[in-house]
């Protein structure tokens, strides 16, 4: 089985998450796009595991999604948090750390 | 190795300061001024002593040199040849006239008198070192090193607007040093490509022949910060604004002890480490030097502000300074380095004695004073004195150095010699008319309301030892002159340059004139 | 590889519904197919063990989290999709476009050459393998992680708490404050009755009858009287006639 | 014996080399000449109040001292054989740069032999007759000490034996007559004068420094020996400019054409400053420099018509000023212009006239200190008016002035006996043997110096009694009217030093031979003229001035020509316009350019630093999708540059 195939397919994953990040305005889609980017890597790190035949794509992807899964959680208890204090979830309204 | 004479030229002032900086707060004034003016003295003794024991025509003397960062290359090295000792004399002269005149103009900055003794102290420590320093690293440290205490003279001591001068002062001069430093870097890479590995030491510089392009750059890169420290026409502006805020023994200090390494630089590292360089760019920097000669005696002549005034006498004194260096002949360059002494004397006294006149009347515009000689006629002629030798009249020692500035110049090409002759004129004017404005004449009504005070005995004794040397200089500048004329001689075989014979060739022995 | 190209297609589809989807919810339920479609790939790529966490922890557990912070942050918040920043998203599409088209085209010309395949690797099973690697030479990343789990829950914990304002009131208070209010406000003291409890109907929207016949209103929640779905005591009572025909009438 | 070196050139007459020995005996003490009169300013400038009592007998004693040694010194010299009168005493070296020695040397030969019994001689006289005119000024201390600066700065010039030790006693002597100018400082006017002579002499300098620039330059050294040794091999072009440059440098000093202006401003000055300073001696520094530098000038054929153009300007303004003056030292410094602008005009007719100069040089000296010590004494008397239209009838009153100045008077005339007349004839003469225009004009000016001299003398002495109310002139006392006196003696007999031409021969190793011109109408006639044309003037002068009643006040309805004159034919207009007002504009204009331009730029970086500075802050909007664009589109920028060096 060719790897290309499964590489692009994580890239193109991986743009669109970008894409995601950039345009949605709701903090929790914006942390969803973030997942998928996450995922997207995984792909591609399982994909050049098989390619080189050594498990460490895999144990790195493992190590992804340990890492995730603690991500979302401090993630989500700041959306939450700002959520409380400001009565709106868009990533637009926490700006008033400017100039 | 014989005494380190320099160094503890150089470190007793610098020590003292510092124990005068951290001195229990419970000490008097008059203690801290006694001990400056005591530390100053001895300074002054070593000094006179050291140019006793100097051989004229004995080169570098009293050098030290010992290894300090071995990657760079870099030594402490001590040494001064003729220039190098006349200017540390002149260091070590000016700094106790100067703590004796402003006796009490340090007690209402903002560090109090011991704040203002311990800086000027550190000052001529760092002042001697600059010129004494015979390795280019080591003279960049010092170079920059000097800026400091001025910096907290100006900024604590002085008039109204002195922090923004202060500021002035320093940017103008840190610009300079970046650019010097940038030099300063190439050197290195320059000597480390050399056989015998980096080294900043001058001896080994001077014989480091560098590839013209090359040489240009480092040349431009230390012209400029020399060009800025020795105020030339366009980077000359900060000068006016710090005389005009700091107090007047700032000034001096300033302008006739640091101004002077813009001077000595050029002589001691442009012309010797660069010939080609310095050749090259003869013709460009002989144009500035008339120019800025013109240009401050007429900014002089407009300016009302005694300080203002005496600072751009200054650019005009200094560009006679450097129009005699870049003329490349023998003539030119004994004059300039003649020059950089007298300028440092005339000038100090004449801030010293204007400083006691605004001190007096509260203000410094000249406008606002009339009729002092008939009030104050040992101030009014003793500030005749100093003002006729900064129009070099002959009898008093600039005369000598401005002569042999304009024969030089003359060698070089007459017309550089047409237009700064011209300077001759402008000087007398602005002198002359400051003269007129401030002291004769009745004078504004308001002279019989708050009648001046003439000298008193303290000011009178900084002074007069100046004055005295003026004149004694003016009639026997020969010691001097046999001092400083093997460095001439050594810098031009540097630089390549010799004295174009004269058109007609002295027929018989008669040549000489004089006796049979 | 045929799994692969059925699935590839779909996952972009949703990928890219993730972008448009107005609702919150529907991008979780989109990325929840993304995610079980890229467990799939795992799998395909001799991956089993992968495929389970990818579908029990991340599937499972993370994006069930999101769909309850949805659940706390409100389904309709801020789903408008007009754009604030000007020109924002013009030049995110754009810069995202220039960026995928530099990865893939990148990618396309780079040759991967054969892949070695996990065969050997796999030899005793991909969990055992997996296992003697990680517990060897990761060890340390792996305890790391540990660490980092822990401070993830504590941060969310200390995140999510909220400091008492104002002092922590007693039973005694809350007696005192019932009194207080039945006297001033005439609120109902003690609790509320409770929902009509009949032979065939004892749900909890059975209002409770008063002696007079007609319902009481406090046996009801506010919430289904407001949504209206209360039965009446004449639709019960319909019931009650007809048992009781041979009653008195 | 050093016969002038004859072996090149024999058509030209080679300039005579200075080529002085070193002094032995009576000579030795030459340095004390110098030394008395500077240590008397010295000890009277800085002693305080305590010398006031002494102060001016010290002054004269020194002057008066260092009279005698240059008398005796001057009869030692005479005792010489004719070839063997040049000495020379060195005192220190100077300095030197390179191969360029000057050393402090004197050199003491006939020319400056004349000069030390000038400066000294009528010096002392000065001194003296200051001592009664100073009576009342409680500064008199000072004033002395001023003239002894002067005397001892003069004598350095004419006893230096190097163009820049000559520099040194030129500038000393500028900074005395500064001094002495601006005496009395509390007067606004004489502050103003003062500085302006300074100012215009230092324009004057100028020539000299480049001109000593240039012969150094030229020569390898700047002392007369050397230069007068090897003179005649120099190019002529360049001794054409060292010439002007010399010349430049004698206007500025001896108040010549283009640098006069400030001579008639110098009389705000006391008398007797008026009369040793701008009459006896500093004005004539000017024309010793031309004539010791003579082994330039008679070697430039146009640096010599430069220089009897300049004379010839300066003595026809001279009398036409002095002419319509109503403030009697004013007319007096007119004259003074005039006769000097003979002197110059003697000087540029090369070696016929160098020794006749000297010789109207030392009877001017003499009769100019004359009349103005006289007008001091008048002024005395009408305490300090100088306006001659308050004088008249002053004859009776002030019968000793009146006399000495009527000597005075019949001397600058050139009527016969006295010293004018020798003087002023022989340079009449050599004038018209040069070429017929010089000769008029020197004609002309004998006429109109006859003119206002008895203009002068008949407002003064003649005419109807015009003084002031309850004013009583009276006359001088002693101590004044006694140099009067010597000074009359010395212009009356000043013609002896012609007696046989023992001025010329007397002036030849220095000056070179004087090449005999025979005139037309021979010397005899040529005097008669001179006299008839003198007798036309005082006619004119009488007729204007004698036989009408004198106006007490000046009338306003002049020809042009008066009021031209009145206002010094417009010198000090031109000056002002030329240079005063450009001048002043340009500084003020430099002082806005230098606070906007020079300073703007430095001023302008820090400003344009905060302002682009203050843009760059937009750029953070707060929000966070627009930094996470920024990070993509570094990523992508970063991806960009890696794939350019790759595959470049």
């Amino acid at each position: 089985m060719s790897v290309a195939p499964f590489i692009v397919l994580s890239a193109i994953l991986f743009t669109i998450g970008c894409v995601g990040v950039l345009t949605r305005r709701n903090a929790i889609v914006v942390f969803m796009c973030v997942e998928l980017m996450l995922n997207a890597s995984n792909l591609a790190l399982v994909t050049f595991a098989r390619a080189n035949g050594n498990l460490d794509g895999q144990i790195a992807a493992f190590f992804v999604m340990v890492v995730a899964a603690a991500e979302v959680v401090v993630g989500l208890a700041i959306i939450m948090n700002i959520f409380r204090t400001r009565r709106s979830a868009s990533v637009d309204d926490a700006s008033l750390l400017k100039y | 190795m014989s005494f380190p004479w320099l160094t503890v030229m150089l470190a007793v002032p610098v020590v003292v300061a510092l124990a005068l900086a951290f001195a229990p707060k419970s000490i008097s004034a008059t203690t801290v001024k006694q001990i400056a003016l005591g530390t100053s003295l001895v300074v002054l003794v070593l000094g006179i002593v050291m140019a006793i024991r100097f051989d004229n025509n004995g080169g570098m003397q009293f050098t030290e040199t010992h290894d300090w960062i071995k990657t760079f290359g870099a030594h402490y090295a001590l040494g001064v040849d003729g220039l190098g000792l006349s200017l540390v004399l002149l260091t070590v002269i000016l700094t106790p006239v100067v703590i004796l005149a402003s006796w009490n103009d340090g007690d209402e900055g903002r560090w109090g008198p011991k704040g203002f003794f311990a800086w000027i102290l550190a000052l001529e420590g760092l002042a001697v070192g600059v010129f004494a320093a015979t390795d280019v690293f080591l003279f960049y440290i010092f170079f920059e090193a000097t800026l400091i205490p001025i910096y907290f003279l100006v900024g604590g001591y002085g008039g109204p607007n002195r922090a923004k001068a202060a500021v002035k002062f320093l940017l103008y001069n840190l610009f300079g040093g970046l650019v010097m430093l940038a030099a300063v870097i190439a050197l290195y890479v320059e000597s480390a490509k050399a056989t015998s590995g980096p080294s900043y030491l001058l001896s080994d510089l001077s014989h480091l022949h560098v590839g013209t392009d090359v040489g240009r750059w480092m040349f431009l890169g230390f012209m400029v910060a020399f060009v800025v420290k020795a105020p030339l026409f366009p980077l000359h502006t900060w000068l006016a604004d710090t005389c005009e805020e700091a107090t007047p023994g700032t000034s001096v200090l300033l302008v006739s002890v640091l101004d002077k390494i813009g001077s000595f630089g050029m002589v001691r590292f442009c012309l010797v480490l660069f010939p080609e360089a310095s050749r090259w760019a003869t013709p460009a920097v002989v144009v500035l030097a008339v120019i800025s000669i013109i240009y401050g005696a007429l900014m002089a002549i407009g300016s009302d502000n005694i300080p203002r005034l005496i600072a751009y006498t200054s650019v005009s004194h200094f560009g006679f300074i450097v129009l005699g260096i870049f003329v490349l002949n023998s003539q030119g360059l004994s004059g300039a380095n003649l020059y950089m002494f007298n300028h440092g004397l005339s000038t100090a006294a004449l801030f010293l004695i204007g400083g006691f006149l605004i001190s007096r009347k509260g203000t410094a515009s000249i406008s606002r004073m009339g009729g002092i000689e008939k009030v104050a006629p040992v101030l009014a002629g003793l500030f005749l004195v100093s003002g006729l030798a900064t129009l070099s009249l002959p009898g008093l020692s600039p005369f000598i150095s401005e002569f042999l500035v304009i024969v030089g110049a003359f060698v070089y090409s007459p017309w550089a010699a047409a237009f700064a002759v011209t300077g001759i004129v402008l000087a007398a004017l602005y002198i002359l008319v400051m003269y007129q404005r401030m002291m004769t004449g009745p004078g504004p009504e308001e002279i019989a309301s708050s009648p001046i005070s003439d000298l008193n005995l303290r000011e009178i004794v900084s002074v007069v030892p100046v004055i005295a040397l003026i004149v004694l200089l003016g009639f026997f500048p020969k010691p001097l002159l046999d001092m400083l004329n093997p460095g001439v001689q050594h810098s031009l075989v540097q630089v390549g340059a010799h004295d174009p014979t004269p058109t007609v060739p002295l027929s018989g022995g008669s040549g000489e004139g004089g006796s049979k | 590889m045929i799994g692969f190209w059925i699935l590839a297609p779909v996952m972009v589809a949703c990928a890219l519904g993730l972008l448009f989807a107005r609702k919150a919810v529907h991008a979780a339920l989109l990325l929840a197919v993304v995610m079980i479609s890229l467990a799939v790939l795992y799998l395909i790529q001799d991956a089993p063990f992968l495929f389970a966490v990818q579908i029990i922890v991340y599937t499972g557990a993370i994006l069930m989290l999101f769909l309850f912070a949805l659940m706390f942050v409100g389904v309709d918040a801020s789903d408008s999709v007009v754009e604030t920043i000007r020109g924002q998203r013009a030049i995110s599409t754009l810069v995202g476009l220039g960026f995928g088209l530099t990865l893939v085209v990148g990618l396309a010309q780079v040759s991967f050459g054969t892949a070695f395949g996990l065969g050997a690797a796999n030899k005793q099973g991909n969990v055992p393998a997996i296992a003697k690697i990680l517990f060897t030479r990761y060890v340390f990343a792996f305890e790391v992680t540990s660490a980092l789990l822990i401070t993830a829950a504590v941060g969310a914990m200390v995140l999510a708490h909220r400091e008492l304002l104002t002092p922590k009131r007693t039973q005694a208070d809350l007696a005192a404050q019932r009194l207080r209010d039945y006297a001033e406000k005439g609120t109902h003291l003690g609790p509320l009755p409770p929902p009509g409890v009949f032979a065939r109907h004892n749900s909890v929207d059975t209002p409770a009858l008063l002696p007079d016949g007609t319902a009481a209103e406090a046996s009801i929640s506010r919430v289904l009287a407001a949504r209206g779905t209360v039965k009446s005591a004449p639709e019960i009572s319909g019931d009650i006639a007809e048992l009781t025909e041979g009653g008195e009438e | 014996m050093n016969a002038p070196a004859l072996m090149s050139a024999p058509l030209m007459h080679l300039p005579p080399v200075v080529d002085p020995s070193a002094t032995s005996g009576v000579f030795s003490l030459l340095w004390l000449v110098v030394a008395l009169p500077a240590l008397g300013a010295v000890v009277l400038l800085l002693a305080g109040k305590r010398a006031d009592a002494w102060a001016h007998l010290l002054g004269c004693a020194t002057v008066a001292i260092s009279f005698l040694i240059s008398l005796i010194l001057f009869f030692s010299l005479l005792g010489r054989g004719h070839g063997d009168r040049q000495v020379t005493q060195h005192l220190w070296t100077w300095f030197s740069a390179g191969h360029y020695t000057v050393n402090l040397d004197l050199l003491y030969d006939p020319l400056s032999a004349l000069f030390l019994l000038l400066i000294t001689g009528v010096g002392g006289i000065i001194h003296v007759y200051s001592i009664g005119y100073m009576e009342h000024d409680e500064r008199r201390r000072r004033f002395f000490g001023y003239l002894n600066l002067f005397v001892a700065a003069m004598l350095v010039l004419v006893l230096a034996s190097d163009y820049v030790g000559l520099f040194l006693g030129w500038e000393g002597v500028g900074l005395a007559s500064y001094l002495l100018i601006g005496f009395w400082q509390h007067k606004p006017s004489a502050a103003a004068a003062a500085k302006k002579a300074f100012v215009i002499n230092r324009v004057g300098d100028m020539g000299l420094f480049l001109g000593s620039a240039l012969i150094f330059v030229t020569f390898g050294s700047t002392s007369f020996a050397a230069v007068s040794a090897s003179s005649h091999q120099a190019s002529s072009g360049t001794l054409t400019v060292i010439g002007l440059l010399l010349l430049l440098g004698a206007c500025g000093k001896s108040a010549q054409f283009p640098l006069q202006t400030w001579l008639l401003d110098a009389m705000e000055g006391p008398t007797p400053v008026s009369a040793l300073i701008h009459a006896a001696t500093m004005v004539t520094a000017g024309v010793y420099l031309i004539v010791r530098s003579n082994f330039i000038f008679s070697l430039s054929e146009n640096a010599r018509t430069a220089v009897i153009v300049i004379g010839c300007i300066t003595l026809l303004m001279g009398a036409v000023i002095g002419c319509a003056k109503d403030d009697i030292k004013k007319a007096l410094a007119g004259s003074t212009m005039s006769q000097i602008g003979y002197m110059v005009l003697a000087a540029g007719l090369g070696p016929a006239g160098y020794a006749f100069a000297i010789f109207h040089l030392l009877t001017h000296g003499f009769f100019k200190a004359n009349m103005f010590l006289g007008a001091g004494s008048v002024m005395h008397g009408m305490d300090d008016d100088v306006n001659m239209r308050h004088y008249g009838a002053l004859r009776k009153a002030m019968p000793v002035t009146f006399a000495t100045f009527a000597i005075g008077y019949l001397a600058i005339l050139g009527v016969p006996p006295f010293a004018g007349f020798w003087s002023k004839d022989k340079i009449i003469e050599a004038a018209f043997g040069q070429n017929f225009v010089v000769g008029l004009c020197t004609l002309v000016g004998a006429g109109v110096t006859a003119f206002y001299m008895t203009r002068l003398m008949l407002m003064t002495f003649e005419t109807s009694k015009r003084w002031e109310k309850g004013m009583h002139p009276h006359e001088s006392p002693k101590v004044m009217t006694n140099p009067l006196k010597s000074l009359a003696t010395l212009s009356a007999l000043g013609g002896l030093f012609l007696v046989n031409g023992w001025i010329t021969t007397w002036l030849t190793p220095v000056v070179g031979e004087r090449v005999e011109h025979s005139l037309a109408v021979g010397s005899i006639g040529m005097s008669l003229i001179a006299l008839v044309v003198v007798g036309i003037g005082v006619a004119v002068a009488w007729q204007l001035v004698g036989s009408r009643p004198v106006p007490r006040v000046a009338p306003e309805n002049v020809s042009v020509f008066t009021r031209a004159a009145r206002a010094d034919l417009y010198g000090d207009a031109v000056n002002d316009e030329v240079v005063i007002k450009p001048g002043v504009a340009g500084i003020r204009g430099l002082g806005v350019f230098d606070g906007s331009v020079v300073d703007g730029i430095v001023q302008g970086l820090a400003a344009s630093l905060t302002a682009i500075s203050v843009k760059l802050r937009l750029v953070q909007n707060g929000f966070v999708r627009s930094y996470a664009l920024a990070v993509l589109a570094g990523a992508l920028i970063v991806i960009f540059a890696m794939l350019a060096v790759n595959f470049s």
